[in-house]
């Protein structure tokens, strides 16, 4: 074998095996030694790979749906570090707390080593010549499968993974490919939609002077934070903006803002309403917006306004003063406004408050259109799966394959999903991780993991033309016994359609033939190969695209009615979404884990956010163990006692309570999934994930409260972080 | 006979008092003779006691012993020492170890160079104490340290890697002052027994002959042997008393040069040596009723000796006192606003306890001693010694713990941290060590010295061949103030 | 003055003995080429390698250059063993040695497309970090020293080894030792300076 | 020629010294008062005077200790801190002079404790074996003086120390 | 040879630090400023800084105790007093990046017994791992503190098999009793200087930076070399009108925002923060 043809996966198991050997630098050897350790030697490497200095290789991360693109550090065979791409314009070269711990998602060590089939007693593991027998009997040539009897659920999907499985299903007559997301945005991307005949905006943080954001945790937990988060450091330059956050629970990007105002769960939409009320009293922005308009906003004065919302008749007074001065101005919903019943039309009334302020085209816009509509990111919410369930229960559904998403562990109680999987006979989990969903499958298929595996992406959140990125394996897997997702689905595709699937080995081989067929559209003239090894190297394909112009649908707005406490039930729920667990499918991660989450340092843990004055009214302390009851079931955590939230509203963080999900998840914390009140959205019948009332019942027990910080968090004196006004500031003369 | 009340009994009590003479420190029936055979029997038979308190103390080493492997095996964490706690009761017991040590110093060095008398029976074990108590409080420095195994790094000797121990750091300055202090007092012990060593060789049989033959190297009593000693003695102590005042205050340089709040004092160094005297002192009086009972030197440890002991450590703890409180006053009306927030952290934050049972236990307790009743009772005296240094322990836990808890850094203040039971096993072990090593020491070696006594008998005979007996010879010294107790404790 | 004389022979000899025992780590290690006749002045014990490669072959009678093999050295802060094809490059077209039974241990490797599990002899403790590259740059490129001394200085004489044996002390202060000697900058150049003295150039 | 000892035990200081006054104005032919040593179980200063001047070298011994011992720490000190691989610590000076004056000061006492712990067990001649002419109760409560002596002599001064109630008078051939 | 190295460099041996123009001379100074109101509390930094420097993850338990391993921690603020003073944080949370200021006086310096600890000779405060005996005094003295302490051995079971994979092989594993800290990521200077120098150049802006300053996604975090004037942290030390050898900073107008934390101390930290920014008007 000369080195001119051996290609990449040829040279990646060359490397992985001299690196497993070569180990890491220990905790072992203090001494000067001879002839204890091993040293191997590369058997045929590139020419650029030299022991001792790493190599970087692009590809794109997989942690959540944002696509940025990233750089691994590889040396001896194992990748090190994942650092940003440069390239990318999603991540401009920076990464996250949670892209970073993709490495240990790779190396977790309790990662699915081998397929698990069920048997009497549970899953065991079995090998994979049995488990392609299983398939095969199930979903080959024989099946007889058809429509509806087989459905795929995925989380949030793109690329050519999309592609191939709506193949796969069609292979079956079938387009039953259900998507589902815990943490969905399907109710504001409906009302954006509707208003502004976008899904998902473009937003031009970095110009806009001024931003409202209501409940929108565009830095943390949001759409592409790392890319909003350059954004946002852009906008905090000369001439700085300012942000205003409206909110009942502080978010991280409440944390930033200049100004944050805690409000009453579900009157977000009013407050969009009552500035709007002050806005349009001036000619200048009354100018153009219906007379229905008019007429609905009438109402909502700033006294009745701030009785509903418990935000200051000033205050209201003060934003719509600001936006009024700070043009062009950018205002956000964002979960915090959707999740209620009337979430939509919170939405709609804040996004009422951009058309009056003419922010269109200024700092919001639409999306570049996508060339490849077909790979475009699909998401789904929580009225997908209430479907799906319910086929499930009634028998229809005879096959079910689920990837990327971990219904058992996310959905309410409710909506018990893990009971309606019994009721299908054949369930088939693709994982890297034995979930709870997964531990409730026929048939568990380890996975590759992101680090071993191609792919394709397209971002959620688009910010400048379009990219395809593309994932490449940064190193040779680590189990002999796991596959990759689209190899899996081409093998079975192979056999039921020869004809089509043949031409491909592999996934890798079905991928590049498909993007260097797009070449024509990316306008590149160069070889497919050089083409093909220059998306690898830079990991992303770059199409120009122009943002689109957005539309004005004035006409649908409508009035929000929140809804209100009740006396069995006194406190808001507000669950919180931390940036780093996301929907809790990353709880196996123990940096993420040791991560204090931002706003209350506590770590490893689920607790419960009570206002200092409420706090002292219940006479409840920190490290109180409360029983959270609502009318769906109680969960029990520690109290943290907490400045930044609405005093009527108690908070706890998503993701923790895993029952299986390795070592680092299990027994950490509580699901609070399982206390949230069936509430669904009006419009788009999505759960409404802040409409929960729940009550606080103290058990009498007083745990410590696992936390960075210390018996202080303030100063006391000491000039650690200094604030200064923002007028005084010189930020133009500055570097 | 009923009726005859004396008209004027203030007259009579004045009367009686003109013919109270002054006490002598020994009683004048002690003679030479007697002397070796009350002090050679205390190395042969003592009372019952002495085993309890000797495997008493063994017990208590054990489980130290056991808890500092735990520690050792394990990490520095079954401590639960943390991030601003990192030193906790460990070095809190080595600064009072090093303490306990000063007194034994000030008795054998200063106390013999100023030629006062009274010092001679009891020198020798608060001497013995000394080297003990530096040898426990050597104990601490490697039990807090993180990798003991590695100890050699610290010591100063020419070695493979080239490089040396950083001499600016005060931990260095500890190292060299207590191996210094502990060579040093070791040698002035050892130099001050080996005519005692004699006596023991001369009376000695077997095995302990041996022993005795060794260590007093041939000592005969010559006159060029005693005129050496003499003055290698009187040498030794004049280096030993600056050392000692060094010695600690090298110690509160651990603290004094470093910027943490309740640290950075000016006054540390005498203050540090103060409190060291004071500890000592009531040390030195524990043991002095320990050993007059459990080896029955009564005739040696009398009344007026130790009357003498506990004027001085009243005077000590005087003085201590008003260092501790002038700390306080400069702290409260300087410019520091964290080293004064500091000091009301200590007043009543999470170690307030701690902080006003030291006041009560160091400051207030020591009034007790001058109530004659505690002064003439054991039992009382040696509770009321204990609890000075029960006291002077929790000083120096004030010094260590709150500092920590509250220092510049806010975001590392820690709120009610409290030592695991490794620490509290390490620090009873170190109680356990130091007793048992000192009750051997008493078995073994003289704890009275012989010759001293034999000198202080001489003298007084001396004095009273040339000036006569001043007292009626009814009043002896042991018989003008009854002895308690008959004696006994 | 009896017991005066044995009181200072004692001492005299107690100092002697220590300072005999503590400067032996300084006197480890000697000049380039110290090995003995009947094999090495070596510290490092002889190390058992799956192939007994004669260096001796060939640094030594075919005179190749160290770094012909070890190409890294050059490089990286390692100098890496020689890859495989490299070995092969070579063998393939030596014909007369192919029945030799090490080189078919070669052959049989190369054919598996397995790496040879080659035991460390210059393995240095994990908290070191020692910079070949540097070395080699500085020593045989700018100074233009023979590979004999660069390499030589602290691997030994290895053309008369087979397989590598660690001969040189590689203590801190061995490495101290010639980093604080003045070194010529450039061949030619009558410009002298030391090694770094940085803790952090070999600790990380 | 040959010497022969003799030591006489006596239980008061008052007779002993009467003895050596004796001894001292005998003028017995060969008869020195340095052959006179004196065993005491505490030091008797006022019968050593009547022995003569027996100078105490010490204090030499001891200033040569705390000239050398701290300048040498000093200087070992300085040079390890200037070493190849000195270290710059904290901003301060590489060679700082509070703290080597500290290490100084400790090594000023050390060196001088040692040094006179040496020179004394020199100058007792310790560790020494025990002369053969030894009486256990002179570490008890009596008075010994030894005195060497030309054998012929011996009666002379047997007879001098008899004078004054010894409790007993012991030869070399007594053993 | 050392007597005589005492000798010739008797003036640099007695030179206090630091002082003006310290650093001309030398080619590097590493330094380091971080935008309080760029910093979003993101963690970012935090998590990368344990991918890139072998930091364990001590779990619940331990953590709790007080025996974390975060060399660059996010500090969350509510105020600058003793209480908040209004109901709410109106003006937001106040974040704080504390990562080891390498002190150009450090505190810790001094005090280690092995000297284990000790300033570079481009300005970072060095840990030599296995140096350390464990006295912890440095950590007693540093009034940051940022130093950790091995209190187990972590290594033991922070990284359960095939974890240990992603080890950094250019940093040591620390095992119990050694304290450890930021190095402003040591290796990867040491790696690029190292190429640098056999290039025959100095390193330049931005070629190599730290794990911290590479993730941070509003690159509020800005590390390069003091000694280099054009760098870009030199101009921003300048307009910032912090002076690396001054206790003291003298501003020549209001509104300048960079300063150094407990310069009172005189510690002379390498790490200017800028003030965090808010809107009082809104």
């Amino acid at each position: 074998m000369s080195m001119g043809n051996m290609d990449r996966r040829d040279f990646l198991r060359v490397l992985g095996i001299s690196g497993a050997a070569a180990t890491l630098a220990g905790c072992g050897n203090t001494a000067i030694e001879s002839g204890v350790e091993e040293v191997m030697s590369y058997v045929q490497p590139q020419d650029f790979v030299v022991p001792g200095i790493g190599v970087f290789y692009a590809s794109t991360c997989t942690q959540c749906g944002s696509g940025c693109g990233i750089m691994g550090k590889v040396r001896e065979g194992r990748v090190l570090k994942l650092e940003g791409n440069p390239e990318s314009a999603i991540s401009a070269g920076k990464i996250c707390g949670l892209g970073q711990a993709a490495v240990q998602a790779h190396y977790n060590p309790d990662r699915l080593r081998t397929p698990m089939m069920r048997s009497e007693g549970g899953l065991i593991p079995v090998s994979w010549d049995k488990a392609t027998q299983m398939l095969e009997q199930r979903l080959g040539p024989t099946s007889t499968l058809k429509g509806d009897q087989i459905a795929f659920l995925t989380g949030d999907i793109s690329g050519h993974q999309r592609v191939l499985l709506e193949n796969f299903l069609e292979s079956y007559d079938s387009t039953h490919h259900v998507l589902y997301d815990a943490i969905s945005r399907v109710t504001g991307q409906a009302a954006s939609k509707a208003v502004l005949g976008a899904e998902q905006p473009l937003l031009n943080i970095d110009k806009a002077r001024l931003i409202l954001s209501f409940g929108n945790d565009f830095l943390g937990a949001g759409v592409s934070p790392v890319h909003m988060a350059a954004q946002y450091a852009k906008f905090r330059k000369a001439p700085r903006g300012t942000l205003i956050q409206i909110e009942p629970r502080m978010t991280l990007t409440g944390g930033n803002a200049d100004r944050w105002y805690p409000i009453k769960p579900g009157t977000e939409g009013i407050l969009a309403l009552g500035i709007a009320h002050d806005l349009l009293q001036h000619e200048e922005f009354a100018k153009g917006v219906p007379d229905e308009v008019h007429a609905l906003v009438k109402q909502y004065d700033q006294a009745s306004v701030s009785e509903i919302t418990g935000i200051g008749a000033d205050a209201v007074h003060l934003i719509a003063g600001q936006l009024w001065n700070n043009s062009p101005s950018l205002v956000i919903a964002g979960p915090g406004a959707e999740g209620h019943a009337y979430g939509f039309s919170n939405v709609v009334a804040i996004q009422l408050l951009n058309v009056i302020l003419a922010n269109r085209g200024k700092t919001i816009e639409g999306q570049a259109e996508h060339p490849f509509p077909q790979l475009a990111p699909l998401q789904g919410g929580y009225r997908a799966l209430a479907k799906l369930h319910e086929q499930m229960a009634s028998g229809q559904c005879q096959a079910l394959l689920i990837h990327g998403t971990n219904p058992v562990f996310t959905s309410p109680s409710n909506l018990p999903f893990a009971d309606s999987m019994e009721k299908v006979p054949f369930k088939v989990a693709f994982v890297t991780h034995l979930d709870e969903t997964a531990g409730n499958c026929d048939l568990v298929l380890p996975l590759l993991s992101a680090m071993e595996d191609f792919g394709t992406h397209v971002a959620d959140y688009q910010p400048n033309g379009v990219e395809l990125m593309v994932q490449q394996p940064l190193m040779e897997k680590l189990y002999p016994e796991s596959r990759g997702f689209g190899d899996i689905l081409l093998d079975i595709l192979k056999k039921r359609k020869p004809d089509s699937y043949t031409a491909f080995p592999d996934y890798y081989s079905y991928i590049k033939t498909a993007v260097v067929k797009a070449k024509p559209v990316f306008k590149v003239t160069d070889s497919d190969d050089h083409f093909w090894e220059d998306a690898l190297r830079k990991g992303v394909i770059k199409w120009e695209g122009k943002p689109t112009a957005l539309e004005a649908k004035l006409s649908l707005l409508e009035v929000p009615k929140p809804r209100g406490l009740e006396a069995d039930y006194p406190f808001y729920f507000v669950p919180s979404v931390r940036p780093d667990m996301r929907d809790g499918r990353h709880a196996y991660l123990p940096w993420l884990q040791e991560s204090p989450e931002t706003m209350t340092t506590i770590v490893w843990d689920s607790w419960v956010e009570i206002h200092p004055k409420t706090a002292a009214e219940m006479q409840i302390r920190e490290g109180d163990v409360l029983v959270v009851q609502s009318a769906t079931g109680s969960v029990r955590a520690v109290a943290y006692i907490f400045p930044g939230i609405q005093p009527d509203t108690v908070s706890m963080p998503l993701g923790q309570g895993h029952t299986q999900l390795g070592r680092f998840a299990t027994g950490v914390g509580v699901n609070p999934y399982k206390i949230l009140d069936p509430v669904f959205d009006a419009h788009t019948g999505e759960l409404a994930l802040h409409a929960t009332r729940v009550t606080l019942r103290k058990t009498g027990e007083n745990q410590n409260v696992v936390k960075d910080e210390g018996p202080t968090n303030f100063q006391n004196g000491h000039k650690l972080v200094a604030t200064l006004d923002a007028d005084q500031a010189k930020l133009s003369k500055e570097i | 006979m009923s009726h005859t009340v004396p008209s004027h009994p203030q007259m009579d009590v004045q009367i009686e008092r003109k013919f109270v003479p002054k006490q002598k420190d020994l009683g004048e029936d002690v003679n030479w003779a007697q002397i070796n055979k009350d002090v050679l029997r205390s190395l042969e038979k003592p009372r019952p006691a002495f085993w309890i308190i000797f495997f008493s103390a063994l017990a208590l080493f054990s489980f130290g012993v056991y808890c500092e492997v735990y520690q050792y095996q394990t990490g520095m964490g079954v401590s639960d020492l943390n991030n601003p706690q990192v030193w906790g009761l460990y070095i809190a017991t080595f600064i009072f170890w090093i303490g306990m040590g000063h007194s034994g110093t000030l008795l054998s060095a200063l106390l013999h160079i100023i030629h006062a008398d009274w010092r001679k029976p009891i020198y020798r074990y608060s001497e013995a104490m000394t080297t003990f108590t530096l040898m426990t409080a050597a104990l601490f420095v490697l039990v807090h340290m993180g990798r003991l195994w590695q100890f050699y790094y610290v010591v100063a000797y020419p070695n493979e890697r080239w490089v040396w121990p950083n001499f600016t750091s005060p931990l260095v300055w500890d190292a060299t002052a207590i191996g210094t202090y502990l060579t040093s007092s070791l040698l002035f012990l050892y130099m001050g027994m080996i005519p005692d060593l004699a006596i023991c060789r001369d009376n000695a049989k077997g095995a302990r002959r041996a022993l005795y033959k060794f260590l007093s190297l041939g000592w005969q009593g010559t006159d060029r042997q005693w005129g050496n000693f003499k003055v290698a003695y009187m040498t030794m102590a004049c280096f030993l008393m600056p050392l000692a005042v060094s010695v600690h205050s090298i110690v509160s340089t651990d603290f004094a040069v470093s910027q943490n709040p309740g640290w950075h004092v000016t006054s540390f160094p005498p203050y540090f040596v103060l409190g060291a005297l004071y500890s000592g002192c009531s040390g030195i009086i524990t043991l002095f009723i320990v050993l007059r009972y459990v080896f029955r030197f009564e005739a040696y440890m009398t009344q007026p000796i130790l009357n003498k002991l506990i004027k001085m450590t009243f005077a000590i703890a005087m003085v201590w006192t008003y260092l501790d409180l002038i700390e306080y006053a400069t702290t409260w009306y300087g410019s520091d606003e964290v080293a004064r927030q500091d000091l009301v952290y200590r007043a009543t934050g999470d170690y307030a306890l701690q902080f006003w049972g030291m006041i009560f236990c160091a400051m207030v307790m020591p009034f007790t001693l001058l109530i004659r009743f505690v002064r003439q009772n054991y039992v009382v005296l040696l509770i009321i010694s204990l609890i000075l240094n029960v006291g002077m322990w929790l000083e120096r836990f004030q010094i260590i713990t709150p500092t920590f808890a509250k220092s510049h850094y806010p975001w590392t203040w820690t709120a009610g941290w409290w030592p695991s039971w490794v620490q509290w096993g390490i620090v009873a072990g170190s109680f356990g060590w130091f007793t048992m090593l000192f009750m051997l020491y008493c078995k073994i070696f003289p704890s009275v010295s012989m010759y001293e006594v034999k000198e202080m008998v001489h003298e007084q005979n001396m004095h009273d061949k040339l000036h006569g007996a001043q007292a009626p010879a009814h009043q002896t010294a042991l018989g003008a103030i009854p002895e308690m107790n008959g004696g006994k404790i | 003055m009896n017991y005066c004389k044995k009181l200072f022979v004692w001492m005299f000899l107690i100092v002697i003995g220590t300072s005999l025992v503590s400067a032996e780590p300084f006197v480890q290690g000697g000049p380039i080429g110290s090995q003995t006749s009947d094999g090495y002045d070596a510290l490092g014990p002889v190390v058992e390698q799956p192939i007994e490669f004669p260096h001796n072959t060939h640094a030594g009678r075919m005179q190749i250059n160290c770094m012909y093999c070890h190409t890294y050295a050059r490089r990286s802060n390692v100098s890496g063993i020689p890859r495989l094809d490299k070995c092969m490059g070579c063998h393939n077209l030596i014909e007369g040695v192919k029945d030799r039974p090490r080189i078919k241990k070669l052959f049989e490797y190369w054919a598996n497309k397995q790496p040879i599990p080659w035991k460390k002899v210059h393995d240095l403790p994990d908290f070191v970090r020692f910079n070949h590259e540097r070395h080699i740059q500085r020593f045989y490129f700018q100074e233009k020293r023979p590979v004999r001394e660069t390499c030589g200085y602290c691997h030994g004489y290895i053309a008369s080894m087979t397989t590598a044996r660690r001969v040189k002390a590689l203590s801190m202060g061995w490495c101290i030792s010639c980093h604080e000697k003045d070194h010529l900058e450039k061949v030619g150049s009558t410009v002298t300076s030391h090694g770094p003295n940085d803790c952090w150039l070999c600790h990380k | 020629m040959k010497k022969t000892h003799t030591l006489a035990l006596y239980s008061d200081p008052d007779e002993a010294a009467n003895a050596l006054k004796d001894l001292k104005s005998s003028g017995i032919s060969g008869f020195r008062m340095d052959d006179v040593i004196i065993k005491s179980p505490i030091d008797h200063p006022e019968l050593s005077e009547l022995l003569g001047p027996r100078p105490v070298y010490i204090q030499w011994f001891t200033l040569l200790g705390v000239l050398l011992g701290p300048t040498t720490g000093l200087v070992l000190i300085a040079s390890a801190q200037a070493s190849f691989i000195y270290q710059v610590r904290g901003g301060r000076p590489v060679v700082p002079f509070p703290p080597d004056m500290v290490l100084t000061y400790e090594l000023f006492i050390l060196s001088g404790v040692l040094m006179t712990v040496l020179s004394t067990f020199v100058a007792m001649k310790l560790p020494g074996n025990r002369s053969p002419l030894y009486n256990a109760s002179v570490s008890e409560d009596k008075i010994g003086i030894l005195v060497k002596t030309d054998p012929a002599s011996l009666p002379q001064i047997n007879e001098i120390l008899g004078r004054h109630k010894p409790l007993e008078i012991m030869g070399d051939n007594a053993r | 040879m050392s007597l005589s190295n005492l000798i010739k460099n008797w003036s640099n041996f007695r030179t206090r630090r630091p002082y003006e123009g310290q650093y001309d001379d030398s080619p590097y100074k590493w330094a380091m400023v971080i935008d309080l109101d760029s910093c979003i509390g993101c963690n970012a930094c935090t998590v990368a800084c344990y991918a890139e420097n072998n930091l364990p993850v001590v779990g619940k338990e331990r953590f709790g105790k007080g025996h974390a391993m975060h060399w660059i921690r996010i500090e969350r603020y509510w105020g600058e007093g003793e209480t908040l003073e209004t109901e709410f944080p109106e003006r937001g949370a106040q974040y704080l990046p504390m990562l080891c200021q390498q002190c150009e006086a450090a505190p810790c310096e001094p005090v280690c017994p092995v000297g284990a600890t000790h300033h570079s000779p481009d300005g970072l405060n060095t840990q030599v791992y296995n140096r350390c005996v464990g006295s912890r005094y440095c950590s007693a003295n540093c009034p940051y503190k940022v130093r950790y302490f091995n209190w187990w051995n972590y290594p033991e079971r922070a990284w359960p098999n095939p974890l240990e994979l992603q080890l950094n092989p250019d940093v040591t594993v620390r095992s119990k009793g050694v304290m450890e800290k930021c190095t402003f990521c040591m290796q990867r200077l040491r790696a690029g200087m190292d190429k640098a120098k056999t290039d025959g150049r100095i390193l330049a802006d931005g070629e190599v930076v730290t794990a911290c300053a590479q993730a941070c996604p509003t690159s509020a975090i800005t590390f390069g070399n003091l000694a280099d004037k054009n760098s870009k942290v030199a101009k921003m030390w300048k307009t910032q009108q912090v002076d690396l050898a001054k206790n003291v900073q003298e501003k020549t107008e209001d509104g300048i925002r960079g300063y150094r934390i407990l310069e009172d101390l005189n510690t002379y930290p390498s790490i200017v923060y800028l003030e965090r920014l808010r809107n009082m008007a809104s």
